[in-house]
């Protein structure tokens, strides 16, 4: 077990209803990752319901969901990025 | 100094006009800036949310690739977040090159992939409500011929 | 006044500055300018001959088919005439758009056509003499892509 | 017979010796002026030795050298334009 951090923005943060969450998991990967909050409560499960529309970046570059988590201390998640 | 992400306005003229000053053997300069519409008036406010220290990692990553494959001899992002008002300027780049062609694809290049690969998410306000812009297929597609 | 011929320097940042302002829903736009370049030291002096009456018409159909095609809001054309020195400005134009590929695509419209059917000729001073500046192939090329 | 008003630009103002000058023709295009010209003085020949260097504009329009002058006033030569 090891403690990240993981961040959400955007929609993400408003339907879990917080920006930023401290996370003991032993999840190999981010789709691991997914399936611990998703279990967590309801606000999870609907943020992740529609896993096309969810982004990930994990120390701050952008990951894919089968990217492995070891030595990750940061992961955040987001919708499609529409800056510019 | 070549990113900027800042809550602030920013004087589009007087860093259009900074960046181009003392540029040794540069022939061409090209700036892109965008700005918030009102659609009309269908908007009133837009908030821009982003992500601190991945978004000036993100936009470094991208100018340094932007300079490396363009040649450039200087390159500029500015991006704003936080509320806005239709007529405020969002952000802007600029490219500075030898000759107009690698200016210009280097202006897009910077475009398309802040767009598409920066961690900046835009909420509007409209007189049905407060949603997140959708990304768009055609920012995603445009990568595509880089 | 989107079209300006003339021998004085002009202000680049505040032309660009003035440009978008009061622009109704454009969320793009896209300068450029043009520099004379030292070329490492080679260059001293650059004369810039036009054909007055002309110019500004040709430069005015160019400006006029850029608009119609891109479905521009706005767009601009400044050039110099006259004797000039490096990292002087020669030129600039400016595109107001919607959307971002309108703009730029505007802007290189403008540029291309610009460069090769706006009567200007350049001549430049180097150490071996002084002599008018060859057209390139590759600018009347570039017109074959609109 | 016509008059109309020649320009030079450029290297071809530089040959001729003048940027303009006023012209009586019955040329009835753009080629038969250019050989009109060209037989005046060595100064024009020169001007207008390489053809392909040349371009013309009538009445401030941009033509080629097939192009007829009836009607037109001012006829300007110059070389391939150099702006931007």
């Amino acid at each position: 077990m090891t403690t990240i951090e993981v961040l959400y923005f955007a929609w993400l943060r408003e339907r879990i209803g917080a920006g930023r969450e401290r996370i003991e998991t032993a999840a190999p990967d981010v789709r691991a990752l997914v399936a611990q909050l998703s279990a967590m409560d309801d606000r999870h499960a609907a943020a992740f319901a529609d896993l096309a529309a969810v982004r990930v970046a994990l120390d701050q570059d952008l990951a894919d969901l089968d990217a492995p988590l070891a030595g990750v201390r940061e992961v955040a998640f987001f919708p499609p990025m529409t800056g510019g | 100094m070549g990113v900027r992400v800042q809550a602030e306005p920013f004087d589009f003229g007087a860093e259009a006009a900074a960046f181009g000053r003392g540029l040794p053997d540069v022939g061409a300069i090209v700036t892109f800036s965008g700005i918030v519409r009102a659609d009309g008036g269908a908007m009133s406010e837009m908030v821009i949310e982003h992500y601190p220290g991945m978004t000036e990692r993100a936009l470094g990553a991208i100018r340094a690739e932007a300079i490396a494959r363009f040649g450039l001899a200087e390159a500029l992002v500015i991006h704003r977040f936080g509320p806005m008002r239709p007529g405020d300027q969002i952000m802007m780049v600029a490219t500075a090159a030898r000759h107009r062609a690698d200016a210009f694809a280097a202006a897009e290049f910077l475009m398309d992939y802040l767009k598409s690969r920066a961690p900046f998410w835009k909420k509007e306000t409209r007189p049905d409500g407060t949603d997140w812009v959708a990304a768009r297929d055609e920012d995603e597609a445009a990568l595509r011929r880089w």
